[in-house]
C-alpha cells in the first residue's frame, strides 16, 4: 500500500496525473503573500478567494469530466453567459433555475449527440454551439442588466455561522463531483473510455460491454450543468445577466484542468488536481492585487508562471 | 466416433443448459450454432456463409491463414460486428448480438486477439469493468473486487497486486489479465483468440491447465492459435477457414498435422524450416561483458555475417531489455558494444539509438507491431518505405521507392488490395509481413528482431523463416529473441539462453532440444557450456 | 447505392473534407444574394482580407499532423506587430523588420517545440502560457511606449496587386503550395506523417520523433510570423490587443478543413478552404445585413451543419 | 449655502459640470481623513486599448503629484465582471481609503460597491454608469451624448433623407450601446437611413474588413457614424484605397486621427472623451478625503469639435496613439508618446 511521496506528488504509476506539482505552487504562493502582506492571511481575504475561486472551480470540473474522455467543451463561456441571461429574465426562480439546468443540459446533449452520433469533432462541435448560444444570449439580452431572484444572489453573499455561503458551494459542488467521478461506475467508466482513446482504441471500453456513446453523451451534459451552476454563482455575484460574463471561461477551464495535471488526451486526471489548478490561477490574481504588482506586468507574471509549472511537469508521452 | 466424449459425456454439468424439445441432435448438444454466416468490410468480404457449431464441455480450434477470418467470425459471436447475413442460436433459441454488452450478457465471454485492457485502469478494475460490485451509497465495491481479483489472479498462478495499474504490467502479464477477465465473467462460452502469441511454454502450460479445467465444467471454449502442437495438446475438435469461406470441421484425433496444414494452406507445405548453412562470414556485432544492470552478471556474445543466433529463455529473464539496450532504450551498466568492429559510443541516446544504428545498417524490429511497429492508418507503402526515407535529411525530396516496395510485396507474398492499402484493414500475419518488409527493404547488414513470427499463420511463418534466412544468405546477420523454442530451433544457427540478466548456455542449434534449452534456462548457471 | 458507395472513385468523393462543402454553400449563397459580387476583383479584396489567418493555419495544420497545437500565434502577431509600430527601432528598414519577426517567430516556435516535443510537456498549456507571456510582455512594454504608425511601406506592399490579383493574396497561395510540397513530396512530410500516426512506431523505424515536432512547431512559428507582417500590413496602426481567438480559428479551420490531431486527410487544401470559409462567411454575414446575434448563430449552425452532414457520410461509407 | 458653494470651488476637470437636475450631495467632512492616504482604483480594463492606457497613466500621474498620496493602487478588471467584483473585494480587504471605479458592466460592480461604501470607504465612478445609487459621487461623461453629438452632426451634414453606416463598438459593451442610443436620439424625427449596422469591436483591422465588404456590396453612402477613432482611420484608408470621395463621418480626440483628418481634410466631427477623466477620479477621491463636499452626480457632455479645434490640439511630433485633450505634462508626453 506504501508508495513514495515522490510518487503521489508526481503523479507517476497512478492515473491522477501529476498534480503535486502545482499543489507545492500554491502552497509557495501562499506562503510568500502570507509574508509579504498584511492582508493574505486574513479570514476576510480567504472567503474572497473563495469566492473568487468558485466558478472557475464548478466550471473546471465540468471540463474535467469532458476531458477525461479525451473530449473538449469550448462553450462554456457561452452556457454560463446564457445562465446569467436567463436567470435575469425577471421570472420567478422556481421556474428559472430548472430552466436553467434544462435548457444547459440540452446543449450538452447536441453536443455529445453531435460528437458521438455524427463523429464531428469535439472542437467544432463545441465551438460551433459555443457561437449559437453566445448569439442567443445576445438576443436574449444584449448588454448586462436584468433582475436575478432575490434567493439566487442570497445565496451566494450570504453567510451561516460566520462562514459565507460561496464555501458551502465549493463544499456540495466538489462532493457531487467527487460522487460522480470516484463514487460510481460512471466515473470509472469515464476513466475507461478515456484510457481507450488516449491509447487509440477508441472502443475498447465499449468490448468490455461499456456504452461508451451515452456515457460520452452525458459527460457533455454534466459539463454543461457544471458551467451553469457556475452561470447561477457568476449570476448571484454580478447581480445582473450578462451576455460576455463567461468570456474566456472555456480556455480558462481548460487552463485549470490542465494545470492540474490532467492529460488533455483523456483518462488521466483528478479532481483534486483540477481544484488545485483553479486555485492557483485565483492565488495569482488576488495575490497579484494584494501585492500591488502593476496591472501592465500582471499578464506577464501569470504566463510567466503557468510556464513554469507547466514546464515541469514533463510526461511520459507527447501530445496536448 | 473414436474421439474420446467432451469430460463427463454423459452426465452434464449443471450449468450447461438442456436440450430444447423437439431438437433431434445427438445427445452432445450444440450450446452455439452459427450459421450461414456472412460479412463483407467495405468491397471486401471477410466471411462467406460460414457455419459453426460449438459444444459444451469442449475445446473447439479454429485455424486458418491469416486473414482468413477466424478474429471476423469470432468478433460476430462477440457482438462487436454484426454479420451481413447469417444467424447465430444458442441452445436453439435465436441470439441477437447488437453488441459486445449483448454477448456477454449472454454468456459469451471473449479475449480478443488484440490487447484491449485499458492502460489507466487497475487490473482489478478492468476485471471488473461494466460489471462492477456496488457497495454502499452506489459506490464501487473495491475492497470486494480486489480480493476477488486476487483469488481468479491466483487461479492463474499470478501473484500481482490487483490495484496495480494495467499499464505497468509485462506483455504477458497482460495476456494473463485478459484471460483472467473472460474466465472471470462466468460465461458458458469462452473465446480465446490467439491468447498464447505472447506466452512461452511455461506460460501456455497454466493456461492449458486452466482450459482444461473450464472445458471438465462444461464450457464451450473456442481456442485460436497458429501453434499446431496446442492445437494437438489441448482441442477436441478443428474448424478450418480459408479466404472467408469453411474449409472443413473434424475431430482433432482423426487428423495429422500435414493433414491439418493442407487444409489451412490448401497444398502440402514442403518444409517450415529452411536449411542452414554453413558459410559464416566476418563478425558483425560482439558484445563484451555488458552488464545489463548493475547487480547483474557480465554477459558477452557474438554475431557473424550469414548467421541467425537467437536469445532463448523464459519470459521476463533480460532478452529484451538486453535487445533493447543495444539500441539505447535501456543504458547498460558496463560493458561494450562493436558492430563491424567499430566499437559504439556508449551509452546510446534513448532518442537517437535507432538511428544512429541504422547508420550503421543495423535495424530493430519492435514485438509489439500496433503499438511500436506499425502505421495502421497509412499505406503499405509508407510502411515500408519509411525505413528508406528515415536514413535521409529532412528536406530530401522522398523518393516513392515503387520498385522496392512493389519487390517486397511480391517477395513477403503480401495479400492486400494494393500499395495504397492501409495497413489496419491486414490481417496480423500480412501486418507483420509489412513490418519486417520495412527492415528487409532497408538495405540493412544486421536484424535485431523480437518474435518475428507472433500471430502469423504457419505458411507465413514458414514464409518469415526463409525471408530471414534468404537475407543472411546475402550477407546479412539475424539476432532475434522468440517465445517459440521450436521456432528457434528450426530457425537458428546458434542459441544463446538467457537466465537471469546474462547468459548462461550457449549451443548449436542443431543440437538443441527444447528440453535442453528449458534445462538452461531454468537452472541458470550450472548448466553453463562451452 | 451500395455499389457506388463501394466504388472507390465515389468513395473518395464522399471523403471531401466538411470546407468544402461550406464554401460551396457560401458561395452559390453570395451568387444568389449579390450576383455582381462574384468577380475577382471583389473575391480578390474579400480573400485578401483572411490571408493572415490563412497564413496561420498553414501553420497550425503542420503541428496538428504531429499530434500538437499551437495557439501562441496570436501573441507572436502581437509581439512582432509592436516591433513594428512602436518606433522601439528608429530607423530600421523593412528588411531588418523582416528578419527581426521571421527571428522572432523562428525562436518562439523553437522554444514551443523543445518545451513540447523534448520536455513533453502539455502542447495546450505551453503555448498558451507563451502567448499570454507575449501578450503581457506587449502589455508592459506599451504601458512606457505605446504602439504608434506602422510605417507607410508596409501598407503599400500590402496594397499592390499582380495581375489585378492582390499581392497578399498569391503571396498566401505560394506559402500554401510551399507547405504542400514540404508535406507531400519531402521526406520531412514522410516524418510529419509518421509520427502523427504512431510515435513510437516512427521511433523504431528510425524516424526522429523528437526532432520533427521541434521542427514542425519552429515551422509554425515562423509561419506566424509571417502572418503577423501581412497583418501589419494590412493594417495602420499598432494595438495592444489580439483576438485570442485567431489560434482557435485556425484550429477550428484546420479540423474543417479535414486535417485532425495525427490525420491528414484534407492535405493542404482542405484547410486552405476552412480558411477561405471564414473569409466567405465574414462577407455573405456582413453583405446580408446580419446583425451580430444572428451572425453567430449562422456562424455555428453552418460549421457544425457540415461537420455533421460530413461525419454522417463518413459513417455510412 | 456656502458648502453649496464649497462645492463649486472643487474643480474636477474642465468641462465636468454638477449634473443640473440632482442636487444631492455628500455630507461634509464624511470621508475626512488625515494623509497619507491609500487610492484604489478599479480599472475596467487597461490595456483594451490606447485611450484605456491613458486613462491609467491620467490617473496615476494625478496621483503622483499629490503628495498627500502614499500609494495608488490600480487594479485591471480586463473587461471581466467577476475579475472587477474580486479587484473590489481584494481593495476592500487591504483597507484603502477610497475607491475608484470604472465599471465594466452597469450592474455586475453594485453588490460589491455597496460592500465597499458599508464598509466606509467612499467609491468615486466615472466612465461608466451603475444602475444603482450605491456609489458615492460619479462622474460622467455620458456615451448618448457622445453617439448624439456625432449623430447630431451627421443628420446636419448629410440631410433628412440620408443614408448612411453605423459602425458599433463590441456587442454586448454598455458604452457600445449608450454611443448607439445617443445616434437614435439624434435620428428621431428625421428621414435619415441606416443602411448599413455593424459592429467593428472598435478595433482597425476589424473595421477595415467591415467597410471593405459594405464598399463593395453597395458604394452609395452618404455618411458615416463611426463609435470609435481606429474605426474612423481604417474606414477612411479603405475609401482612399478605392479612390473615391471620403464621406462624412465622425471621428475622436486621438491623434492619428486627427493628423488623417488635417491631411485628407474630409467632413468629420470629433466628440470629445477625455482620458483625463482617470485624473479626475482622483481628484475627486482627494477632494471627499480631505472632508469637502462634493455632489452626487457630475456630468461631462463637451461640445464636439471641428477641424480646427483638433489642428489645435494635433501634435505632428507625438505618435498617434495620444488622445486630446490630456492632462499629463510635457515631459510625459514626450515620454510616452513622442516619436523616435
Ligand atoms: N474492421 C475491418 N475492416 C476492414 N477489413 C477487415 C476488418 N476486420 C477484418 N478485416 C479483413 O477481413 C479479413 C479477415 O480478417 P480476420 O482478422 O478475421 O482474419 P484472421 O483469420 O483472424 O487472421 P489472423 O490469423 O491474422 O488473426 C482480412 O482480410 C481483414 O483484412
Ligand atoms: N473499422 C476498421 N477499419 C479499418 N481497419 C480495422 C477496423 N477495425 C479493425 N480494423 C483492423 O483490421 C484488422 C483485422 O481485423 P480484426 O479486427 O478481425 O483483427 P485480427 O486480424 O484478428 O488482428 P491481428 O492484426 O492481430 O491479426 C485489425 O488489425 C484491426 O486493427
Ligand atoms: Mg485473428
Ligand atoms: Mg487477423
Amino acid at each position: 500500500m506504501y508508495r513514495s511521496l515522490f510518487n503521489i506528488l508526481s503523479g507517476r504509476n497512478t492515473r491522477q496525473g501529476l498534480w503535486g506539482l502545482p499543489l507545492l505552487v500554491a502552497l509557495l504562493i501562499s506562503l510568500w503573500l502570507t509574508v509579504q502582506t498584511r492582508e493574505f492571511a486574513t479570514t476576510e481575504n480567504l472567503f474572497n478567494l473563495v469566492a473568487q475561486a468558485m466558478p472557475l472551480i464548478i466550471a473546471a470540473l465540468g471540463q474535467l469530466v469532458v476531458v477525461l474522455i479525451g473530449g473538449l467543451d469550448l462553450s462554456v463561456g457561452s452556457v454560463i453567459s446564457f445562465t446569467t441571461a436567463v436567470l435575469a429574465l425577471g421570472q420567478p426562480a422556481i421556474l428559472l433555475i430548472p430552466a436553467v439546468f434544462l435548457l444547459a443540459a440540452m446543449i450538452g446533449l447536441i453536443n455529445g449527440l453531435a460528437i458521438t452520433r455524427f463523429n464531428v469533432h469535439p472542437i467544432i462541435a463545441t465551438l460551433s454551439t459555443q457561437y449559437i448560444v453566445l448569439g442567443i444570449t445576445r438576443i436574449l439580452r444584449p448588454v448586462s442588466g436584468g433582475a436575478v431572484p432575490g434567493i439566487v444572489i442570497d445565496a451566494v453573499s450570504g453567510s451561516l455561522l460566520g462562514i459565507p455561503y460561496p464555501v458551502f458551494w465549493g463544499a456540495v459542488v466538489i462532493l457531487a463531483a467527487w460522487k460522480l467521478l470516484y463514487g460510481s461506475r460512471y466515473g470509472l467508466h469515464l476513466f475507461a473510455i478515456g484510457g481507450g482513446i488516449a491509447s487509440g482504441a477508441e472502443s475498447a471500453a465499449r468490448n468490455f460491454g461499456v456504452s461508451d456513446r451515452r456515457n460520452i453523451i452525458l459527460a457533455y451534459v454534466v459539463c454543461s450543468c457544471f458551467a451553469a451552476v457556475a452561470g447561477v454563482f457568476l449570476a448571484g455575484r454580478i447581480v445582473s445577466g450578462d451576455p460576455n460574463v463567461g468570456l474566456l471561461f472555456e480556455l480558462d477551464t481548460v487552463t485549470a484542468v490542465a494545470l492540474g495535471g490532467t492529460q488533455l488526451s483523456g483518462g488521466i486526471g483528478s479532481l483534486h488536481g483540477t481544484v488545485i489548478g483553479s486555485l492557483v490561477m485565483a492565488l495569482l490574481a488576488n495575490g497579484m492585487n494584494l501585492a500591488n504588482i502593476s496591472p501592465f506586468v500582471q499578464t506577464a507574471i501569470k504566463g510567466g508562471i503557468l510556464l513554469a509549472v507547466v514546464g515541469l511537469q514533463s510526461r511520459k508521452k507527447m501530445g496536448l | 466416433m473414436t474421439a474420446p466424449g467432451p469430460a463427463g459425456g454423459a452426465t452434464n454439468p449443471p450449468d450447461v443448459p438442456c436440450v430444447e424439445a423437439g431438437s433431434f441432435e445427438d445427445f452432445v448438444t450444440n450450446l452455439i450454432e452459427m450459421s450461414h454466416i456472412s460479412k463483407a468490410f467495405g468491397g471486401s468480404k471477410a466471411l462467406h456463409s460460414v457455419s459453426l457449431d460449438l459444444k459444451a464441455g469442449s475445446v473447439h480450434a479454429l485455424m486458418g491463414e491469416n486473414g482468413a477470418g477466424k478474429s471476423t467470425l469470432m468478433k460476430i459471436l462477440a457482438g462487436v460486428h454484426q454479420p451481413d447475413s447469417g444467424e447465430i442460436f444458442m441452445n436453439g433459441e435465436k441470439l441477437d448480438l447488437k453488441s459486445p454488452r449483448a454477448a456477454l450478457d449472454a454468456g459469451i465471454s471473449t479475449v480478443f486477439q488484440e490487447h484491449l485492457l485499458l492502460p489507466n485502469l487497475s487490473i482489478a478494475e478492468n476485471m471488473f469493468l461494466g460489471r462492477e460490485p456496488i457497495g454502499r451509497f452506489g459506490a464501487i465495491d473495491y475492497p470486494a473486487m480486489n480480493s476477488q481479483t486476487a483469488k481468479a489472479l491466483a487461479e492463474l498462478g499470478l501473484t500481482l497486486d490487483p490495484s496495480q495499474l494495467v499499464s505497468n504490467l509485462t506483455i504477458a502479464e497482460r495476456q494473463f489479465v485478459e484471460i483472467a477477465h473472460c474466465i472471470q465473467a462466468d460465461a458458458s462460452v469462452l473465446i480465446l483468440d490467439e491468447p498464447t502469441a505472447a506466452l512461452n511454454a511455461a506460460d501456455v502450460d497454466v493456461l492449458n491447465r486452466n482450459i482444461r479445467r473450464l472445458r471438465d465444467k462444461g464450457k464451450a471454449i473456442v481456442y485460436i492459435s497458429h501453434r499446431m502442437e496446442e492445437i494437438f495438446e489441448l482441442c477436441d475438435t478443428v474448424t478450418v477457414l480459408k479466404d472467408g469461406a469453411l474449409v472443413g470441421t473434424r475431430m482433432v484425433s482423426e487428423i495429422t498435422t500435414d493433414e491439418l496444414i493442407a487444409m489451412m494452406v490448401g497444398r502440402e507445405l514442403q518444409d517450415l524450416f529452411p536449411d542452414r548453412t554453413d558459410d559464416k562470414g566476418d563478425e558483425i556485432l560482439r558484445v563484451e561483458n555488458l552488464r545489463i544492470t548493475e547487480t547483474s552478471q557480465p554477459l558477452s556474445l557474438t554475431l557473424h555475417k550469414g548467421e541467425i543466433v537467437a536469445l532463448a529463455g523464459l519470459e521476463g529473464q533480460g532478452q529484451q531489455r538486453f535487445l533493447r539496450s543495444l539500441i539505447g532504450r535501456y543504458h547498460p551498466f558496463a560493458g561494450t558494444i562493436s558492430i563491424n568492429g567499430k566499437a559504439l559510443q556508449m551509452p546510446l541516446p534513448a532518442s537517437s539509438g535507432v538511428r544512429h544504428l541504422q547508420q550503421l545498417k543495423v535495424g530493430f524490429v519492435p514485438e509489439d507491431r500496433k503499438e511500436e511497429g506499425l502505421f495502421l492508418a497509412l499505406p503499405i507503402a509508407h510502411n515500408i518505405a519509411i525505413g528508406l526515407h528515415s536514413r535521409r535529411s529532412e528536406l530530401a525530396p522522398a523518393r516513392p521507392y515503387r520498385n522496392v516496395i512493389a519487390r517486397m510485396m511480391e517477395v513477403m507474398n503480401i495479400k492486400a488490395a494494393g500499395l495504397s492499402t492501409p495497413v489496419g484493414s491486414l490481417s496480423g500475419g500480412n501486418q507483420q509481413k509489412v513490418l519486417l518488409g520495412r527492415y528487409l527493404a532497408a538495405d540493412l547488414d544486421l536484424l535485431l528482431v523480437e518474435e518475428p513470427t507472433r500471430g502469423v499463420d504457419i505458411g507465413a511463418k514458414s514464409e518469415i523463416y526463409h525471408l530471414l534466412r534468404d537475407f543472411t544468405r546475402k550477407g546479412g546477420a539475424v539476432l532475434v529473441l522468440s517465445r517459440e523454442t521450436i521456432e528457434l530451433i528450426g530457425l537458428c544457427d546458434r542459441i544463446y539462453v538467457v537466465h537471469h540478466d546474462t547468459i548462461v548456455a550457449e549451443m548449436p542449434a542443431a543440437q538443441a532440444t527444447e528440453h535442453k534449452i528449458l534445462d538452461a534456462a531454468l537452472t541458470g548457471g550450472s548448466a553453463r557450456q562451452h | 447505392m451500395a455499389a457506388v458507395l463501394a466504388n472507390p472513385i465515389a468513395r473518395r468523393l464522399l471523403r471531401i473534407p466538411p470546407s468544402y462543402l461550406v464554401f460551396l454553400v457560401l458561395l452559390a449563397t453570395l451568387w444568389i444574394a449579390r450576383p455582381n459580387m462574384l468577380n475577382l476583383n471583389i473575391m480578390g479584396i474579400f480573400i485578401r482580407q483572411i490571408v493572415p489567418l490563412g497564413i496561420l493555419v498553414l501553420g497550425q495544420l503542420v503541428v496538428m499532423r504531429v499530434k500538437s497545437i499551437d495557439l501562441s500565434g496570436g501573441g507572436i502577431i502581437l509581439l512582432i506587430n509592436y516591433f513594428i509600430s512602436s518606433g522601439s527601432f528608429p530607423g530600421a528598414s523593412l528588411p531588418f523588420f523582416v528578419a527581426l519577426a521571421l527571428a522572432t517567430g523562428l525562436a518562439i516556435g523553437l522554444f514551443n517545440g523543445f518545451m513540447i516535443g523534448n520536455r513533453r510537456v502539455s502542447a495546450v498549456i505551453v503555448t498558451l502560457a507563451v502567448s499570454i507571456i507575449l501578450v503581457g510582455l506587449v502589455q508592459f512594454l506599451s504601458s512606457g511606449n505605446p504602439p504608434g504608425d506602422v510605417p507607410k511601406l508596409f501598407n503599400d506592399l500590402y496594397n499592390t496587386k499582380f495581375l489585378s490579383v492582390p499581392t497578399p493574396v498569391l503571396f498566401w497561395i505560394l506559402l500554401t503550395a510551399l507547405v504542400w510540397l514540404l508535406l507531400s513530396r519531402t521526406v520531412f512530410g514522410r516524418y510529419v506523417a509518421s509520427v502523427g500516426e504512431n510515435a513510437e512506431a516512427a521511433h523504431f523505424s528510425g524516424v526522429p520523433v523528437q526532432r520533427t515536432v521541434i521542427l514542425a512547431h519552429t515551422l509554425a512559428g515562423l509561419i506566424a510570423s509571417i502572418a503577423a507582417l501581412v497583418q501589419t500590413g494590412s493594417i495602420a496602426v499598432g494595438s495592444v490587443r489580439v483576438g485570442l481567438d485567431l489560434p482557435i480559428l485556425a484550429v477550428a479551420a484546420t479540423i474543417l478543413g479535414g486535417v485532425v490531431f495525427g490525420r491528414g486527410d484534407g492535405g493542404v487544401w482542405g484547410p486552405f478552404f476552412g480558411a477561405l470559409c471564414f473569409a466567405l462567411l465574414f462577407v455573405v454575414m456582413t453583405v446580408l445585413g446580419i446583425d451580430e446575434p444572428g451572425k453567430l448563430i449562422a456562424q455555428g449552425v453552418i460549421i457544425l451543419g457540415a461537420a455533421i452532414f460530413y461525419g454522417v457520410r463518413v459513417r455510412t461509407t | 449655502a456656502t458648502s453649496l458653494a464649497h462645492a463649486e470651488d472643487v474643480k474636477l476637470m474642465d468641462g465636468v459640470t454638477p449634473r443640473p437636475d440632482d442636487t444631492r450631495m455628500t455630507a461634509a467632512g464624511a470621508f475626512k481623513k488625515d494623509p497619507p492616504w491609500v487610492i484604489g482604483m478599479s480599472d475596467f480594463g487597461v490595456n483594451a486599448n490606447t485611450w484605456t492606457v491613458q486613462v491609467a497613466h491620467e490617473a496615476e500621474n494625478a496621483a503622483a503629484k499629490d503628495k498627500r498620496i502614499s500609494k495608488f493602487i490600480l487594479l485591471d478588471a480586463g473587461f471581466d465582471q467577476k475579475k472587477q467584483v474580486a479587484d473590489i473585494e481584494d481593495l476592500i480587504a487591504q483597507h484603502v481609503d477610497a475607491i475608484i471605479v470604472q465599471p465594466v458592466t452597469s450592474t455586475s460592480a453594485n453588490a460589491s460597491i455597496a460592500k465597499a461604501v458599508a464598509a466606509g470607504i467612499p467609491v468615486i465612478l466615472h466612465t461608466g454608469r451603475i444602475d444603482s445609487d450605491a456609489y458615492t459621487t460619479e462622474i460622467q461623461g455620458g456615451a448618448e451624448h457622445f453617439g448624439k453629438v456625432m449623430g447630431d452632426w451627421l443628420v446636419k451634414t448629410v440631410g433628412d433623407n440620408g443614408k448612411i453606416w453605423v459602425l458599433r463598438g463590441l456587442a454586448g459593451h454598455p458604452e457600445d450601446t449608450n454611443r448607439y442610443n445617443g445616434l437614435l436620439e439624434s435620428l428621431k424625427g428625421t428621414h435619415v437611413q441606416i443602411i448599413a449596422e455593424e459592429h467593428g469591436d472598435w478595433q482597425y483591422d476589424k473595421a477595415k474588413k467591415l467597410c471593405e465588404t459594405l464598399y463593395l456590396n453597395n458604394p452609395q453612402v452618404d455618411g458615416i457614424w463611426s463609435s470609435g477613432a481606429d474605426m474612423t482611420r481604417a474606414c477612411v484608408d479603405v475609401f482612399k484605397q478605392f479612390g473615391t470621395p471620403i464621406p462624412p463621418i465622425s471621428g475622436e480626440g486621438n491623434n492619428g486621427y486627427f493628423g488623417q483628418w488635417i491631411t485628407d481634410g474630409f467632413k468629420s466631427i470629433s466628440p470629445e472623451y477625455s482620458p483625463a477623466q482617470g485624473a479626475a477620479g482622483v481628484r475627486a477621491a482627494v477632494a471627499l478625503l480631505e472632508g469637502q463636499q462634493l455632489y452626487k452626480r457630475y456630468v461631462y457632455n463637451p461640445d464636439g469639435w471641428d477641424k480646427d479645434k483638433a489642428a489645435k490640439y494635433y501634435r505632428d511630433d507625438l505618435t498617434a496613439n495620444v488622445w486630446w485633450p490630456s492632462e499629463l505634462p510635457e515631459d510625459k508626453l514626450k515620454e510616452y508618446y513622442g516619436k523616435k
